[in-house]
């Protein structure tokens, strides 16, 4: 199942709700103000590399283009609009 | 598309979720005027209550001072268009401060590690 | 595969209608068929044909207008979500057409997929 | 003391527009005057007289509509935010009148209090 | 000042966000979804409970009936909207 | 309104707080329409970064991909403006990961106590 988070991890506690109930090695993807949880340099690193740890976590790059956000958590992966298509071809999705 | 989908498709499980706490933003409402007309299409329906979404079906609300229309009683109507599947995560209850005799519905008791299965089960479904 | 589209947001106020477009134009792009998008709770907002935003923005209304009829789409505006809105025929734009919430329901049964795109 | 109020979300989607429509009313029967209601972002969406609730909700505009008439209060609704949305003066209600965003710059220069109701 | 807090604290950070702001005995009102924070017995009770010790915490007695939570943490003062109106009166106001 | 205004009042001390990220919903640009409009009014303006607001004055946006309206650019016209009393709370620019040389303005840093001290200070003030 594909994950997706579009409420900053900052304000919103819907990153965590959805790690309650997703499987290990279920993806995540990030996208809307959800990207500020990509971000390198955040106090939130240290959380999102747990995630890592057992999720492929996927960004959408026109959303981090349109907040400026360019470096990103090591282990993150860019995915484009045609990207996340990809990933719901693959997967039933659920919108936190 | 209704007589296509009766044509080609057996009947589809399909699931709503209540995520959203009632009154605080429309989502919980929406979502339970959708499960009503669900009922109505003789499908494989489910209904699963979590996180913020336990407090939808809490006893006691009592909408006169505001006039907001209080639809917690709608949910009591599921059992007589036949739906029998609801469930509720325990996690969500618990920290929520509710028990089962605190509801409006007597919903099944699941573990949170069962929920994305239910999810991945349904042809489709939808989180309010 | 046969896609659908679930709107739950309303223009501008949040970014849940500019990601779905974005979504729908790439899934066409990539050769699926998207069945209908459904447009619920403030996603009934999209249709007015009356939104008239800044000329420096996006007109998100005739965005998704465009991506109807160019494609063949069909947009459904739930009738009682809109009606308590605000939106009736007098005001929803070309390609939308306003419609039970049953035919969300069938949206369901039908498409491979139904993604929502939510606040 | 002179309240104002600010009012950023639509109506129905959240509780904000009934939220505030009760403080309103508490202010007025405290003897407080409301030089002003000003209707901004999605709160433009309150003002619209296609609104049509199923029978046994509150109507959100005719209560406001009532509010203002009855008690001479002044509705501001932001032009922008307004146009962007698809509301103009074609569809607004009575007691609402369309006008600029400075009013509300106003309202924070006259208003002993503005209280802001939100997402 | 008064803080106005009306998301539920289970799903926003709101509340931790006014709190790192608000001066000790700063009144806070907790109404729409954030009475969800006002009820007894939930994991946020020796949370708000903190709160307290810090804050007088009101929560809107209308908006606790519309959602059936009679049930609230020790100390916490209910106040209808007429009550609202008088913390309003005394206090400049912030929404978070 | 507005004569009345000018008999009867000093200049007022009024604030815009952003505390929304941009894009996301639609308070930060609203708000930023706001900072703007005030100005024109002669008061003492005060513009505040907050919370997730942080990054609605981050750089390097690129809005070009979705068509949405970049508005990070206007921001540097508050100077244009003469609103010259822009600050930024240090801790929530920290945790966002955030310094001054990654900012479209150039706001004085201020620490969270102040925040509520500044607010007490304003006539009135907005939060977007």
């Amino acid at each position: 199942m594909l994950h997706l988070i579009n409420e900053s991890p900052f304000e919103s506690n819907s990153l965590d709700d959805c790690l309650k109930y997703a499987a290990k090695g279920s993806p995540i993807l990030f996208f809307e103000d959800a990207i500020y949880g990509a971000m390198a340099g955040t106090s939130l690193e240290e959380k999102i590399k747990m995630v890592l740890a057992d999720h492929d976590v996927y960004v959408l790059k026109e959303d981090l283009a349109m907040r400026g956000v360019d470096q990103l958590v090591t282990g993150m992966k860019e995915v484009d609009y045609p990207g996340f298509v990809g990933l719901v071809e693959e997967h039933k999705t659920a919108s936190w | 598309m209704n007589e296509e989908m009766e044509e080609n498709e057996e009947v589809a499980k399909l699931m709503i979720v209540f995520r959203s706490a009632p009154y605080g933003s429309i989502y919980a409402f929406e979502g339970l005027e959708n499960v009503l007309i669900m009922a109505a299409y003789d499908q494989d329906i489910s209904v699963l209550f979590i996180d913020d979404g336990v407090y939808a079906i809490k006893k006691g609300m009592d909408t006169t001072a505001t006039g907001i229309k209080n639809f917690s009683p709608t949910f009591k109507a599921m059992e007589a268009y036949d739906i029998e599947k609801v469930f509720i995560d325990r996690t969500s209850m618990e920290a929520r401060g509710l028990k089962l005799e605190d509801l409006v519905v007597e919903p099944e008791v699941i573990e949170s590690d069962a929920v994305e299965k239910m999810m991945e089960e349904q042809k489709n479904f939808f989180m309010f | 595969m046969k896609f659908g589209i679930l709107i739950t947001e309303g223009p501008y106020q949040h970014e849940a209608s500019d990601s779905a477009y974005q979504f729908a134009k790439a899934a066409l792009a990539k050769g699926h068929e998207i069945l209908r998008v459904f447009f619920y709770q403030d996603g009934v907002l999209n249709s007015t044909k009356l939104m008239e935003p800044q000329a420096d923005d996006r007109h998100i209304q005739k965005q998704w207008s465009a991506l109807a009829t160019e494609n063949g789409i069909e947009f459904i505006v739930c009738v009682a979500a809109a009606k308590r809105r605000g939106i009736n025929d007098t005001v929803t734009a070309e390609g939308f057409k306003i419609g039970g919430l049953g035919m969300l329901t069938e949206l369901a049964i039908e498409a491979d997929r139904v993604v929502e795109f939510r606040a």
